[in-house]
């Protein structure tokens, strides 16, 4: 393992470090913890709270979508790891300017739990906590014998829709309707060409041969559905959208937004010439795409591979949503 | 019982049991989870001694808190929670009794409200269960704790980031049943499980 | 080698093609070249046109750079090969509003050789055309026995404050007073972790052992000035910012923008500590950094490392620049 | 003397040593370049061959505007520009001469006059100098070529990409040099050298 970075132990905190001091106009850091505030709190007043995390390696989620129009607040767990109830305490707490505080949750038991628990603490300050869970990963079988579903890159999709919408002076329950709404219209599928390396691990999470690619794996290295040998980008589109027409069974003149998502190691590149393939197999099923986004969002340490996340838009104000003006590090739209 | 001074033992024998297995439970947890089991529990035995090595706790309570507390701000994820969760239910149980079992079975407790899993779901909730049994019947034994660490192997995952992985989660051990396997040992070791 | 691609020799034209269905709110492809304009032309009235390109490869760079305060327009060349003048000249042609044109171009001889074909070839057709050739790149020995210093990541410094001021109305005489006054100003120097992996190539242009780096490498993996062992990113930074204070000779009291660039697999959380520790050091220096950018912008496919620019701000306009509204794919500032 | 059946010969021979030689000359641009060299001219190689397919040319000059032409366009790099600007120079010169030694002698002009290098840097320089020397007295040999070629070995560049490596140059051939060599073969071949 190669990685810049000095003691594995604190790399959370001098990353955390690096963001507040470099993007000091965008985030602040809250005194002993590794959650991060939106700088310009006036932004801020008078609206629900919109806060997000989870363990750090996906970068720039969760930290980067932090600014007026998306998240108020963000919390930065250890590697893969949720964070703390405490941290995320902090978060709401910080976030909260009287009208409550909206959070979204990755579907991970843990993130779940430490999630429950600051909500628990909230509510002993009389701060109203909402929050919606998001699972978009349909590698995984949302059967009662699992976890359900994982919360992978869509959850960016989420931020945006629900920012712009905090923004505009929704009330924490318009915000849960929404996020209901919406979570069901959000579904992703990956395929991974190397994992990724924990850096207190030192290994990487799973190894794939030279010619060979996973399907469906999760942005902590979770297995996926299928090894194979490696293929073209159009034959991984074919796969990837086939999963995920099947799961939206969806329609010639059905309305999208897209994201091809790169999970850290693979070039923009490789990024645009899957855009370009997945652009032309929808075009050929006469499916409309209305919004696109291509690039590191949700990434996983440095995995090679990418994600492919639908948003369904059923709702013409989401596309206004999507649009609506946000600034922030890693997602700025006039 | 659980005084004090035995809290104090079976705590330390278990964080360095933990420092000692980090390796071995990130292992375990890598073919059926995301591989970081160890390096948590690691983060919060090292906060358990720090906060213990700060303050001797008073009493009983003040030991199981502290130990709650630096769990649950330390630790993260899954295990974090839940093991966070089960020392605050003991630490508010033990202003009542300081009977292992009735401790043990108000931890477990926590544990089910916490993680919503019951018995037979592969995770740590099938080593504290028949602990918390044999405890009631004065018998915990080393061996019941093995066979429940190890009963985990076959079960498939049904809950926590294992069951992402469904069938192929058979075959391996939890590695929270693992860790909850070590509590148990240290329990016994110090003299704590009667 | 495992790359998301279909056959590679078309990897460029289908990373254009990716480009320019994904944000047609910023670019357009001109007809039958990899060559990219600006969507929004009636944000190039008037005004001089500005231009950049080179090989493909440095993703988002140069395309992603295209639009309102910044490009007008942009040359893909295959990868890592400088585009031909014919491309150049379309672009030189879309850009020009008759006011001329600006080109910045990287000092390789290819580039500097087909740039000025192109240059030729507008010439002709009374086009007034200027140029700046950036050479960054500190690695080098700047002497009459090489090409001279290669242009890499601090060109995105100099798109940025000739687009600003040509966004405000410079002629093209001032636009070349100005970014020959700003070229001595910026200076880069890299740490590679791995080589790039050319896809038509299909191995890396060089290798590095598993505890090895190299120092100095430039953008399409030419060699650096010395391998060692694996270190702490706070070594890394005292060498690397070694080489840049015996190069700019700072002072405690100098004010800089600071870019900390991946190469394209080195993941943002690696790229925020080691800014942390840049930012830890010029501060224990007296430096006074009053700009700061970190991510992936002049990346070099799959290439694992970082750069580390230096900007003096000798002039205070240009703070100004560097914080003027641009709305581009890659690069959008409030 | 270059007649167009002669260039078309020579053409074709070189575009078929190109497409052979691809690798090799990508592996030679590697230590000291950026390894693309074969790459570049192979996409030049398939390109005179469509262009030549698609209408025959006229005259000489037709046929050498052609090369030139699927050159400057579809080469890029730093040899893209070179070997088109040598062909756009023969080309030009050709409509006045047919003689073999003049026409090389236009190339090696618009190649010094586009690269600025001079004998010595290691580049195609030395290669083409010698060649155009030896085609004045009517004694081009394929010894001379190989001869010109194995002389960039020991050369440390001072122009190109290669210039960056500086002292590690030494040792490494000129990856212009012995494309320009594989021109240089195909026109002796075709005759074309008187
Ligand atoms: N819902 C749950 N109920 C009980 N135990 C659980 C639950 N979810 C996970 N666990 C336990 O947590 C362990 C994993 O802990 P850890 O790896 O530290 O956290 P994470 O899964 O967040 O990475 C599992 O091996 C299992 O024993
Ligand atoms: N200034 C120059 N003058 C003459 N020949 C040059 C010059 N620069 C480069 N070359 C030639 O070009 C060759 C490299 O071509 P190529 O690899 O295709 O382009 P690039 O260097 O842009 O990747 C070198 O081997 C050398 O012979
Ligand atoms: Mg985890
Ligand atoms: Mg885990
Ligand atoms: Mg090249
Ligand atoms: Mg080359």
């Amino acid at each position: 393992m190669k990685k810049i970075m000095n003691d594995p132990k604190n790399i959370v905190a001098e990353m955390v470090e690096g963001m507040v001091r470099a993007y000091p106009q965008f985030v602040e850091r809250l005194p002993e913890t590794e959650a991060l505030v939106r700088s310009d709190k006036s932004s801020m007043t008078g609206k629900v709270g919109l806060i997000s995390g989870g363990g750090s390696g996906h970068e720039p989620t969760h930290a980067g979508f932090i600014g007026e129009g998306m998240l108020s607040a963000a919390v930065c767990g250890q590697v893969f790891t949720s964070p703390t109830p405490d941290q995320i305490y902090a978060a709401i707490k910080a976030a909260d300017q009287g009208k409550g505080v909206f959070m979204v949750i990755k579907n991970y038991s843990g993130d779940v739990m430490n999630f429950d628990m600051a909500k628990d603490m909230a509510d002993l300050d009389g701060i109203e906590v909402k929050s919606i869970t998001v699972d978009d990963d349909i590698a995984v079988e949302n059967s009662t014998f699992t976890q359900g579903r994982r919360g992978v890159a869509g959850t960016i999709f989420m931020h945006k829709i629900l920012g712009a919408a905090a923004d505009q002076g929704a009330s924490l329950t318009e915000l849960e309707t929404l996020a209901k709404k919406v979570l069901p219209n959000i579904k992703t599928i990956a395929v991974a060409l190397s994992g990724a390396t924990v850096p207190e691990v030192g290994k990487p999470g799973f190894t794939l041969a030279d010619d060979e690619l996973e399907y469906g794996v999760g942005i902590h290295g979770e297995p996926g559905y299928r090894k194979e040998k490696m293929r073209p980008s159009k034959d991984l589109v074919k796969e990837l959208l086939g999963k995920l027409k099947a799961a939206f069974n969806y329609q010639a003149g059905d309305k999208f937004a897209v994201l091809v998502n790169g999970m850290g190691a693979t070039p923009l590149m490789e990024q645009f010439v899957f855009m370009r393939d997945v652009l032309n197999q929808l075009k050929d099923e006469g499916v409309n795409v209305a919004f696109t986004k291509v690039g590191n969002y949700m990434t996983s340490l440095d995995m090679a591979g990418v994600s492919l996340t639908l948003f369904k838009l059923t709702d013409d104000s989401w596309l206004d949503n999507l649009n609506y003006p946000v600034n922030t590090i890693a997602w700025t739209q006039k | 019982m659980l005084t004090t001074d035995i809290i104090l033992t079976w705590i330390h024998d278990f964080d360095k049991k933990i420092s000692e297995k980090k390796d071995y439970l990130s292992e375990l947890d890598t073919p059926i989870g995301d591989g970081d089991h160890g390096n948590n529990l690691a983060r919060g035995a090292e906060a358990i001694e720090a906060a213990l090595n700060k303050e001797t706790p008073a009493d009983a309570t003040a030991a199981l808190r502290a130990i709650a507390m630096a769990l649950v701000s330390k630790v993260g994820g899954a295990s974090g929670a839940l093991y966070g969760t089960a020392f605050l239910e003991m630490a508010k149980t033990s202003r009542d009794t300081t009977k292992t079992a009735d401790l043990l079975a108000a931890g477990l407790a926590g544990l089910q409200k916490r993680g919503g899993a019951t018995t037979g779901e592969k995770t740590m909730i099938d080593v504290w269960a028949p602990v918390v049994t044999a405890t009631k019947g004065g018998q915990l034994t080393q061996k019941i704790i093995d066979d429940a660490v190890a009963a985990t192997k076959p079960m498939r995952a049904t809950k926590g980031r294992a069951s992402y992985v469904g069938d192929s989660s058979i075959g391996h051990l939890d590695p929270g049943a693992v860790s909850s396997g070590y509590l148990f040992t240290s329990l016994l070791e110090a003299g704590g499980a009667k």
